[in-house]
């Protein structure tokens, strides 16, 4: 199914799903005002309702409905984690504008191909072999070393050479390991316990991420469990058969 | 050669048999006359190729001249080859080849960046189809990708250089002035935003 | 179809598309008209293409009508099409044909897994020109390639023993079985390289 086919019906908007983008890049319609999800749905309803599906169409769904995802949320989110965010703002800002226009830019050729592949329906050009008195290629007719060996072995050498190994140092390599939270938790517990935002004070997200791995890898192994008060509220972890330490104030 | 009446014959044989397009010196060397010649006698038949006026139209495309049906006779063609013309592109193949044919030579990771998305399906296909073809590889050894003769047969184009300038399709200024400020705007309201404010409800 | 004149547009378009003579019936099905009409058009046609009067003739051959060049042109299409040309190799045809020069006999697969990219059109295509042959399957039923005569005569080669050394692209010469092993290495690297994935692998 083509996108452009794609009718929603939203409370801010409804219309076809490429008008909502162009007006979205128009600032004609808030993007903060539109629901995303139910554009999901619609796109999902409109799945359902075809019976098939185009890998083609919902990879270009996908893009399209993630880089609105991504504008939303940078219209939306109070603050990243500064980790996680090695560009300025501004920087951000402009990479992402240098994408979308590129990315527009080649949209127009495509089309503009299209076009040009219409207007030449119906020409065709013939394909028939030379008749036989014309055939190149005899093998008596072929001139004895037309082609230089050297290039053969040239080609080989140069599939022998490995290709030089990809610079990832601006990559984020994750350095922490489920081993040493575990290591740093065992620690704590030895002490008596201890809130888990002090097990994770200073930390990164990653970091976070993994400290609770290794706690509920603790708790599979028996030996400690946890107590939250509420939702979002601090966790307090403690070794098992131990009382809870006092609760820490949650920040 | 005698008179330009047999060499527009002579031209016209050899469109005829020739696969693919030949150029105007390769045609004037087959025939022993000179360019400005076959230029007169490619004009002549031209004319009487005009269209309408018979079965075949003279085409100039990919660098070369060549003979090609007059689209009067397609439904005729279809029901008597039975096969169709071409398979339109899809727009992940169409947005291929438009990447490939501005920006030649071109690496399938290069053309996935423009894309933000994977170009492997895509270029696979045109590939197959010989729109595309491989050129030679990238410093990091990864295949780069050009044009063939074929696509500009297909497309009706003389040369690459008949494609419009790319830069017809940007935004106007004032929708990339637009889409610049209302990034910007959104960058600025994300800094000033402290970390203790509320999330807004995560309706997306 | 209205009119003889639109009707012999289009069987001079059918004659011209199709590579082998046609019967009267199967135009009149395709042109969707009555055997009659077309055999008014296709005198017509055949007064039009009268010896002289173009470049191409209407032959009645073999219980059927075909396009066929006039005899004038001979002798230019002779220089233009007969002559023995050795069309350059593209890069891929060449790596291809090392890699089946060096290591042959050598399967597809094996091919693409050195060259870190499909073969298959290039090697289509170098046993469409006789450089390559097949040479059985492998015991995985893939089919075997290996050089022809025709490539050690357009090589200028006496043997395959006369091949160049790789050494002086490749400070280490070594055994064929080690060449091998470090062109698959090269290639895998090669197809990670190539790969649409957004992010490499840390190891790659």
């Amino acid at each position: 199914m083509s996108l452009a086919q794609l009718e929603l019906d939203l409370e801010v908007f409804s219309g076809p799903f490429d008008l909502l983008l162009t007006l979205v890049l128009r600032e004609e319609v808030d993007l903060l005002e539109v629901e995303l999800a139910d554009v999901v749905v619609a796109y999902l309803d409109h799945l359902e309702a075809r019976g098939e599906l185009d890998l083609e169409a919902v990879t270009e769904f996908l893009v399209l409905i993630a880089a609105l995802l991504e504008l939303k949320s940078r219209l939306m989110l109070p603050r990243e984690d500064e980790e996680l965010v090695d560009l300025e703002p501004q920087e951000a800002a402009e990479e992402l504008l240098q994408r979308m226009l590129e990315a527009q830019r080649y949209r127009g050729a495509a089309c503009h191909l299209h076009e040009r592949l219409a207007a030449e329906e119906g020409v065709r050009y013939r394909s028939a072999p030379l008749p036989p008195e014309l055939r190149r290629g005899d093998a008596p007719e072929v001139p004895a070393g037309a082609y230089h060996p050297a290039r053969l072995s040239r080609s080989l050498g140069g599939l022998l050479r490995l290709p030089p190994r990809l610079d990832l140092r601006h990559l984020a390599v994750p350095r922490v390991s489920v081993a040493e939270r575990l290591s740093h938790l065992r620690a704590l517990l030895r002490r008596g316990g201890a809130s888990f935002d002090e097990a994770v004070r200073g930390a990164d997200r990653v970091t976070v991420a993994v400290t609770l791995f290794a706690l509920l890898e603790l708790h599979k192994q028996g030996e400690a469990t946890w107590e939250q008060e509420g939702p979002f509220g601090d966790i307090a972890i403690m070794p098992v058969a131990a009382a809870p330490p006092p609760r820490a104030v949650a920040s | 050669m005698s008179g330009v009446d047999e060499l527009e014959r002579v031209l016209e044989a050899l469109l005829f048999l020739s696969p693919d397009p030949v150029a105007v010196p390769e045609l004037a060397e087959a025939a022993e006359v000179e360019v400005g010649e076959v230029e007169a006698a490619l004009a002549a038949l031209e004319e009487r190729c005009a269209p309408g006026a018979r079965g075949l139209v003279v085409r100039r495309v990919a660098g070369g001249v060549t003979l090609a049906t007059d689209p009067v006779a397609e439904p005729a063609a279809r029901r008597l080859l039975a096969r169709p013309r071409t398979t339109p592109l899809t727009p992940a193949q169409a947005e291929t080849l438009a990447i490939v044919a501005y920006l030649q030579p071109v690496s399938r990771p290069e053309i996935t960046r423009i894309r933000g998305v994977s170009a492997e399906s895509a270029s696979t296909t045109l590939l197959e189809r010989g729109l595309v073809e491989e050129a030679g590889r990238s410093q990091f050894g990864a295949v780069l990708l050009r044009t063939t003769p074929l696509f500009l047969r297909l497309f009706g184009l003389e040369s690459l250089e008949s494609l419009p300038d790319v830069g017809a399709w940007d935004p106007s200024p004032e929708d990339e002035a637009q889409l610049r400020d209302r990034l910007l705007r959104a960058g600025e309201a994300r800094a000033g935003l402290g970390a203790d404010s509320a999330m807004p409800a995560p309706d997306g």
